[in-house]
């Protein structure tokens, strides 16, 4: 009983799967949902609140939001996934590599890992669509320049301990070859850490993203992504707060559900004793 | 005898630390530089667009102008010879002038470093502070209900974004207590984006720190200590602080990180004077030096801080120093 | 005899509905030593956390009695605060791990002061001083200001110690302490709790190890599931024709052993860097058939050893031949088929991914043998030979250590290996199993007709299962004897050492 | 701050005299700041003299045309010679005497040192022939030289207090001659002004003035909303409602005198139905301007007809152009270029869809949403992306690109201004377009002899612009400001530097 858990990790993974599901769902069935086109103006007045013509309201151009918010999720849930996929494979594979590699690559990596990790998300970001413009995919490019690192860091020092374990040191005296201990000892302890870790930088993503949007450096209007509505209704916070609700609480729900998995996610495994990555 | 042990090798991990970091600054500044030039337009494009006189001046003119701005500004070398001329200044603590005020970007940062690591300090203590007091109250009773409400209470922090959490609370402070919305960087200012700032990074700190505490108190020694009769006062304090901030050390980097990153928008949201908003702007103007200042400012930081820790590390649990020594 | 220091009668600890330990009476007296034996899970550490009132956070602890005599009079333990009173002053623990129950990052002399405090004493510099002798430091300015982290394990054991005995309690626990001991320093805790109890404290040592017990105790307690098995004096319980006493089993039966040598090693070198060598020259050969045991203390190099032999360390030097080949001339991938390990940690060396079939089979599927049907025909039929027929679904998790231990044998076996090498098979178990694990490694390596060889630091098992023992320090063979004639013609003084160790006619609990 | 992209501002009026010289301190939240006191710094004149400390010869009123303001008076003494008198016993704030000499020595330094007054004073020749009186010569008869003087960057300043390499950032070194001297100043981000006490108009109405920069507009409603300044420059347009029933403040909106302005390219590839000029008209008359207005701006500007309609000086040029929102005149004019409305309600012209892609910028992102929503009306699909502005400038020297809004003045120097539109290589000319009676009618804008003939010149030009659409008006920019119930004289301005510290403003 080493380190106790918060309650049952595979509830809140559950939970978390759930709120991500549905946000998920809700995306990927938009076009059946939806009742009005995301992008046409003057469907119902501007700026009028939520109502049965309009669930969520109406924004200044008297666009539908809840087809926006929807669509919206289109947008940021596809870009973020893409983007994470491309991290995570390419992180996962570099820090293998490197670990496999050993002696000097894998020193210097260490040290590129280390402050890459390091590095804020945000200022690379912000650099590189301040200097190349605002953009949507501008400001994911200098999310991945530098989010693939903690995946490599992960991948790396897991792969030495994975090589390590007792298991892996016994199946190698056993005689297994090299794509056998990658396969059966490597991947098992890899896959659990990788997913929690991909989790979280998810969540991150959303964070930066929609924050870059909401600096106006991130997607532009009009189109209907998560970060740019929520710019464009930081100045009705007061006088249409729905404008600001509507896609703070989808982004809030994607990130709280994330995370619930990842903290769920880290529970599971902190029982089966396996490494919990940060 | 033991302390001298640990700062010797303390200043070994310094010596190799400040090697490692100089080969990685050089690679940076080399990347931001690349970074930098690479984007399209320049200075002079930003100001030609902004005064206005290219209405007044015939083509010929403005392109002579133009011409003359940039070699005033060192932009009609090649980039090579640019970033190495960059380099040579900068090795001598010389940043270069801003291209906008004219001024040594040394002394435009100079107070805003000054303010953007007032506003770091404080939201670190604040988050530190809380993650202390939740994860303390939570270690208490594991599993308990007051861990699970505070395990809710961090999870629905780490959801909500920096900005909403920003501007709502911009908003009714200056509503309810009259709190200045712009100004110059003053402690009557200071709390608030610092509220902000901690309470983003409390929540990674805080479930590290129950971890770690938790993990401590049921260890070996944790448990001979309580047999030898110490108060769970004693305990905590005297026995299982210092090994369970240890590992917290290593997290530091990230917790940089993540308060960097949030401060960029609380800064421009609270429109506090530190470098980040200052960078916001210059980046926007092509206002080179000033931008290849802030990355690398940035850069140096994250590597400084992060030695630093390990440092601090080997003299906070002298464990660390001695399996290095094993290892090495 | 005296009235009892510690008094308890009908405790009762549960952490869910089933009681973990169940209406236990027990009397300590002053100046004796009384053993609580019993295996794994029978309840002796929680009995132990209990005589000190730190039952872990959910568990519930009821008693008719709980009394503890002092000078002062008499202490109902029945409330939380009472035994924060008690704890330390006057009833004190030693822990299982000295090396893990010392605060790592305070240093000696801060502990030493604290403990003295806690208790009530001076706590100042003379005063730490002669507590760090009395613990057996003769020279207490060179480890006062060391942190606890750095002590090397008998120095921690020292400190941990006399942490303990320092407020003189007048009930001393003690925890397991041998499990983390080799056997001089074993020999010696002995020797300290029976001045201790001498000095008129009442001592219990909870243990599972009978030879320990048997050495030490004047009372005895058996516990089992919780309840207590057997209560008596040392000679009654442990007496003659005990249920728990089993003699040993007759050494090995002289050898098959085939003229041809399926190990050999000359001058084997190995340094790690950073440290000193840790193999300085290693001869050793093993005949077909023959099954040869390694002897050392930790520390002597079996390890390291072990992984040179199966090709997971490179030899810094030196020459070393599996059948004849080298490993250069033959390539690793084909001596491995030859050479097969049992590891230490069964637990830790099963992939917990896999099942037991599957954990069986990966030797003969990494060396591709065979048609994958048969592979699996091969693997159950190898679990129905350790006896683990009709698990051969079930993963590591879901089975018991010594189960594992079985998966990890028969593993060692599916590829028909002529050379087995176990090292310390049977450390990781409780006293119970190693029995039934030895004798199913002895009867599989004579059925197979298999060389083998033995790391232990347990002559015991040495004895029980090889037909030679070497014995191994700082990292080279300093003693090399047919297991019969060990005991008698073994000169070298750590064969000596071991051989105190470990007496003849001492038991094993089953 | 990047918002105009030509900043015109005047000082106060000639004949403007301050109040009684109330006291309290006027603190102003504004989006940009002088980067430096010399006023011949880039960009740092106008910002300089929006805060009031600094003045020139002449400025531009509120209704377009230009006052003197140092000069007290300015006039053509020959057809090629203007002669500025200047008022009497004026001084810089140290007390130097501001006579003939020193402004030539100002405009002399300009020249050298400022790329755009070296443009304003292009072939002048500045003497002085008096102590009060300067001279300023011109090769060809010149009628714009009254509104070259009005131009922020003309403002006159002591020569001697900026030698070479003195520190622009520092206070002290500042000598100009406006209501206000500069007693603190940090460097695009604070000023701190006190009253002139030698001032030619008077006394000016605060004691004293602190100018806050405060980047985010956010932020600069919440200062107007809390009150925590008296002048709150440049607010957000979307905050209108919230702002305009805020109490203890008004919201003082002014239309600007630049015309926010779609300039579309007829040699695109990706568009080549622009190069048709019915298309470009199409575009034009399908803009319901009123609408844009309201969803864009909040309804705090008004729609513009055509390119002039935001300089008051022309006030006839609001009737001119596309007054109205018709799309009839659209479709048939779509439909005679052949783009035709094709069954899923778009146009196509032998196969190919009509599509245009329109860069917008900053705050016109909205305007260019608007205007998106409103050609899909009429089956054009238009792909809008907001970005910024050096990024248009680049697509417009590639080539590579549609359409884009951009924002010039329209008050001024006219005849330059318009010739910078439509005139040959003009560099707000970005499709390139010519059209033979162009020449003739910029000639005489600009040389001649009447001022009507001018004018109707101007007003030709500006049909003529309407005619050809190489670009299509929408609305003037909104200036926006927040001015506290505190605060009186305050003057709406279409000039984005005039509206923020004016002597004439008191606090009550």
């Amino acid at each position: 009983m080493r380190v106790t858990r918060w309650g049952t990790g595979y509830g809140l993974f559950a939970v978390g799967a759930a709120l991500v599901g549905l946000m998920v769902a809700l995306a990927v069935a938009a076009p059946l949902i939806d009742r009005y086109d995301p992008a046409a103006q003057g469907v119902g007045p501007a700026l009028a609140g939520p109502s049965v013509e309009h669930w969520l309201g109406t924004d200044r151009f008297g666009r539908d939001l809840a087809a926006r918010v929807l669509h919206g999720g289109r947008t940021t849930l596809l870009a973020t996934a893409a983007a994470l996929a491309l991290v995570v494979s390419v992180g996962t594979l570099v820090g293998a590599a490197v670990a496999a590699v050993g002696s000097i690559v894998d020193r210097l990596a260490r040290r590129l890992f280390d402050l890459l990790v390091a590095f804020p998300v945000m200022v690379v970001a912000l650099a590189l669509v301040g200097l190349w413009g605002p953009s949507l995919a501008t400001a994911l490019a200098g999310v991945l320049i530098v989010l693939w690192a903690p995946f490599a860091r992960l991948s790396r020092s897991l792969v030495r301990t994975a090589l390590a374990e007792p298991s892996a040191v016994a199946a190698r005296a056993l005689g297994a070859g090299r794509w056998r201990l990658l396969r059966y000892e490597v991947w098992p302890r890899l896959r659990g850490p990788v997913l929690v870790l991909a989790a979280v930088e998810a969540a991150q993503l959303i964070g930066v993203v929609a924050g870059l949007s909401f600096l106006g450096l991130g997607a532009q209007p009009p189109s209907a992504e998560w970060g740019a509505m929520l710019q464009e209704g930081r100045a009705a916070l007061w006088s249409a707060p729905h404008l600001v609700l509507a896609p703070g609480i989808a982004v809030l729900v994607t990130v709280l559900g994330l995370t619930c998995m990842a903290e769920g996610l880290r529970d599971m495994l902190d029982r089966a004793g396996q490494a919990v990555p940060e | 005898m033991a302390d001298r042990r640990a700062w010797t090798r303390a200043a070994a991990v310094v010596a190799r630390g400040v090697a490692t970091a100089a080969g990685l600054l050089l690679v940076a500044s080399m990347l931001v530089f690349a970074l930098v030039r690479a984007a399209p337009g320049d200075a002079v494009d930003v100001e030609f667009g902004e005064s206005g006189a290219s209405a007044l001046l015939s083509p010929e003119e403005e392109a002579a102008a133009r011409a003359q701005r940039a070699r005033e500004l060192g932009l009609d070398r090649g980039v090579p010879e640019q970033y190495a001329r960059w380099l040579d200044r900068v090795v001598r603590l010389d940043l270069g002038t801003s291209f906008r005020t004219g001024r040594p970007v040394v002394d435009e940062l100079g107070d805003r470093v000054a303010a953007s690591a007032a506003l770091g300090g404080a939201g670190f203590l604040v988050a530190l502070g809380s993650a202390w007091l939740i994860a303390s109250l939570s270690a208490r009773r594991p599993g308990g209900p007051l861990d699970h409400a505070l395990r809710l209470l961090s999870l629905a922090a780490t959801a909500v974004p920096t900005f909403l959490l920003g501007s709502l609370g911009l908003r009714y402070a200056a509503d309810w207590f009259g709190y200045p919305v712009a100004g110059e960087a003053s402690w009557r200012r200071l709390w608030l984006p610092a509220v902000v700032l901690g309470v983003g990074a409390m929540p990674v700190v805080a479930r590290l720190l129950r971890a770690s505490l938790i993990s401590e108190y049921g260890r070996p020694y944790a448990l001979a200590a309580r047999a030898r009769g110490a108060s769970p006062a004693r305990l905590t304090f005297r026995h299982v602080m210092r090994p369970a901030f240890a590992p917290l050390l290593t997290l530091a980097g990230l917790t940089l990180s993540s308060l960097v990153a949030a401060s960029v928008i609380t800064e421009v949201i609270f429109s506090w004077p530190g470098v980040s908003e200052y960078a916001v702007s210059a980046i926007s103007a092509k206002d080179y030096p000033v931008v290849q200042a802030y990355l690398l400012l940035v850069v140096a930081v994250v590597v400084v801080v992060n030695r630093a820790m390990d440092v601090l590390q080997h003299l906070l649990d002298p464990r660390v120093a001695h399996a290095a020594d094993v290892a090495a | 005899m005296t009235a009892p220091v510690l008094s308890v009668s009908g405790l009762t600890v549960a952490y869910g509905p089933h009681p973990v330990l169940d209406g236990i009476d027990l009397d300590l007296v002053a100046g004796r030593v009384h053993v609580v034996l019993g295996a794994s899970g029978s309840g002796k550490t929680t009995l132990l956390r209990a005589l000190i009132g730190m039952v872990p956070a959910p568990g519930r602890v009821s008693a008719r009695r709980l009394l503890l005599r002092t000078a002062a009079g008499e202490v109902d333990l029945s409330t939380p605060d009472a035994w924060r009173r008690v704890r330390g002053r006057h009833i004190g623990l030693i822990a299982q791990d000295p090396a893990q129950a010392l605060t790592p990052l305070r240093r000696a002399a801060s502990l030493v002061r604290e403990a003295d405090r806690l208790a009530g004493g001076a706590a100042d510099r003379a005063r730490v001083e002669q507590l760090l002798r009395a613990a057996g430091f003769a020279d207490p300015g060179a480890v006062a200001s060391r942190y606890c982290f750095e002590l090397s394990g008998g120095m921690a054991q020292r400190l941990g110690v006399g942490l303990a005995v320092a407020p003189r309690p007048a009930v001393l626990l003690a925890d397991e302490p041998s499990t983390a001991l080799d056997g001089l320093a074993r020999a010696r805790l002995a020797a300290t709790l029976r001045q201790v109890a001498g000095d008129g404290a009442a001592v219990v040592l909870v243990t599972h190890d009978v030879a320990l017990a048997a050495g030490l105790a004047d009372d005895i307690t058996v516990l089992h599931d919780g309840r207590l098995a057997e209560a008596g004096a040392a000679a009654e319980v442990l007496g003659p024709g005990s249920k728990w006493m089993i003699g040993l089993r007759p050494a090995a039966p002289p050898p098959a052993v085939r003229s041809t040598r399926v190990l050999s090693t000359r001058g084997l070198r190995k340094r790690y860097r950073g440290t000193g060598p840790v193999l300085t020259g290693v001869d050793i050969d093993v005949a077909d058939g023959e099954v040869v045991g390694i002897a050392g203390r930790s520390g002597a190099g079996k390890t390291t050893l072990l992984r040179c032999l199966v090709g997971l360390e490179r030899p810094d030097g030196g020459e070393l031949r599996i059948a004849g080949r080298t490993p250069a001339e033959a390539g690793w991938r084909a001596l491995r088929r030859l050479v097969q390990v049992v590891p230490q940690d069964p637990r830790g060396s099963l992939n917990p991914w896999r099942t037991a079939r599957e954990l069986v089979a990966d030797p003969l599927d990494a060396h591709r043998i065979g048609t994958r049907a048969g592979r699996r025909a091969r693997a159950d039929d190898l679990l129905d030979r350790v006896g683990l027929a009709g698990l051969e679904h079930r993963r590591p998790g879901q089975l018991s250590t010594g189960q594992c231990q079985r998966v990890a044998i028969a593993r060692a076996l599916a590829l028909r290996p002529r050379l087995l090498v176990a090292d310390e098979p049977v450390t990781a178990l409780d006293a119970p199993l190693r029995q039934g694990v030895l004798d199913l490694l002895g009867d599989v390596v004579r059925e197979h007709g298999m060389a083998a060889l033995v790391i232990s630091h347990d002559l015991y098992v040495l004895e029980a299962l090889c037909h030679r023992i070497a014995v191994l320090d700082a990292g080279r063979i300093v003693e090399d004897l047919p297991a019969a004639a060990l005991r008698d013609d073994g000169t070298h003084p750590l064969t000596r050492a071991l051989i105190e160790c470990h007496p003849t006619g001492e038991t094993h609990v089953r | 701050m990047a918002a105009a992209t030509v900043l015109l501002l005047a000082g106060c009026g000639g004949e403007a005299t301050a109040g009684q010289g109330g006291s309290g301190t006027l603190r102003v939240a504004t989006s940009a700041l002088a980067a430096s006191v010399d006023p011949m710094a880039e960009l740092s004149a106008s910002y300089l003299r929006s805060v009031g400390a600094a003045e020139g010869l002449m400025r531009t009123r509120a209704d377009g045309t230009v006052a003197p303001e140092l000069a007290e008076k300015v006039e053509a003494t020959s057809p090629t010679v203007w002669t500025a008198t200047l008022r009497p016993g004026l001084t810089f704030w140290k007390g130097g005497t501001v006579d003939a000499a020193a402004v030539v020595a100002s405009m002399e330094r300009a020249r050298t040192e400022n790329t755009l007054a070296a443009g304003l004073l292009k072939d002048v020749t500045v003497a002085a022939t008096g102590d009060r009186t300067v001279t300023f010569t011109t090769k060809q008869p010149s009628h714009s030289l009254p509104s070259a003087l009005s131009h922020y960057q003309m403002v006159v300043h002591n020569v001697a207090s900026y030698p070479d390499g003195a520190s622009g950032t520092d206070a002290a070194v500042a000598d100009l001659t406006g209501p206000y001297r500069i007693t603190g100043f940090e460097s695009d981000r604070r000023m701190v002004l006190e009253r002139n006490e030698r001032w030619w108009g008077g006394t000016p109405g605060v004691a004293r003035v602190e100018v806050q920069k405060v980047g985010d507009p956010q932020a600069r409603a919440q200062i107007a909303l809390s009150g925590q300044a008296e002048i709150v420059q440049d607010l957000p347009t979307d905050r209108a409602k919230e702002l305009a029933a805020a109490p203890g403040m008004s919201l003082v909106a002014k239309p600007a005198a630049n015309t926010v302005t779609v300039y579309l390219n007829p040699a695109s590839t990706a568009a080549p139905a622009l190069a048709d000029p019915r298309v470009r008209q199409a575009l034009a008359w399908g803009v319901d301007r009123q609408e844009v207005v309201d969803l864009a701006t909040n309804g705090l500007s008004v729609p513009a007809p055509s390119w002039l309609a935001s300089n008051p000086a022309f006030p006839d040029a609001t009737a001119q152009g596309y007054v109205r929102f018709d799309k009839a005149t659209a479709e048939r004019l779509l439909d005679e270029a052949g783009w035709t409305l094709g069954a899923d309600g778009k146009r196509a012209k032998a196969g190919q869809k009509l599509a245009l892609r329109l860069l917008t910028f900053g705050v016109e992102a909205a305007t260019g949403e608007v205007l998106q929503a409103q050609w899909a009306r009429l089956g054009i699909d238009v792909q809008v992306r907001n970005v910024e502005s050096s990024l248009i400038n680049q697509s417009i020297e590639k080539g590579d690109w549609d359409a884009v809004t951009q924002a010039w003045t329209t008050l001024g120097d006219t005849a330059k201004l318009i010739a910078a539109q439509i005139g040959p290589s003009g560099a707000a000319n970005h499709g390139g377009y010519t059209d033979p009676r162009i020449d003739g009618l910029l000639a005489q804008a600009a040389g001649a002899p009447r001022e009507d003939q001018r004018t109707a010149a101007v007003y030709d030009l500006n049909r003529l612009m309407v005619e050809l659409a190489p670009s299509i008006p929408v609305h003037p920019r909104v200036l926006a400001t927040g001015v506290s119930d505190k605060v009186t004289g305050f003057v709406a301005h279409p000039l984005q530097y005039e509206n923020i510290v004016q002597p004439t403003m008191t606090l009550g």
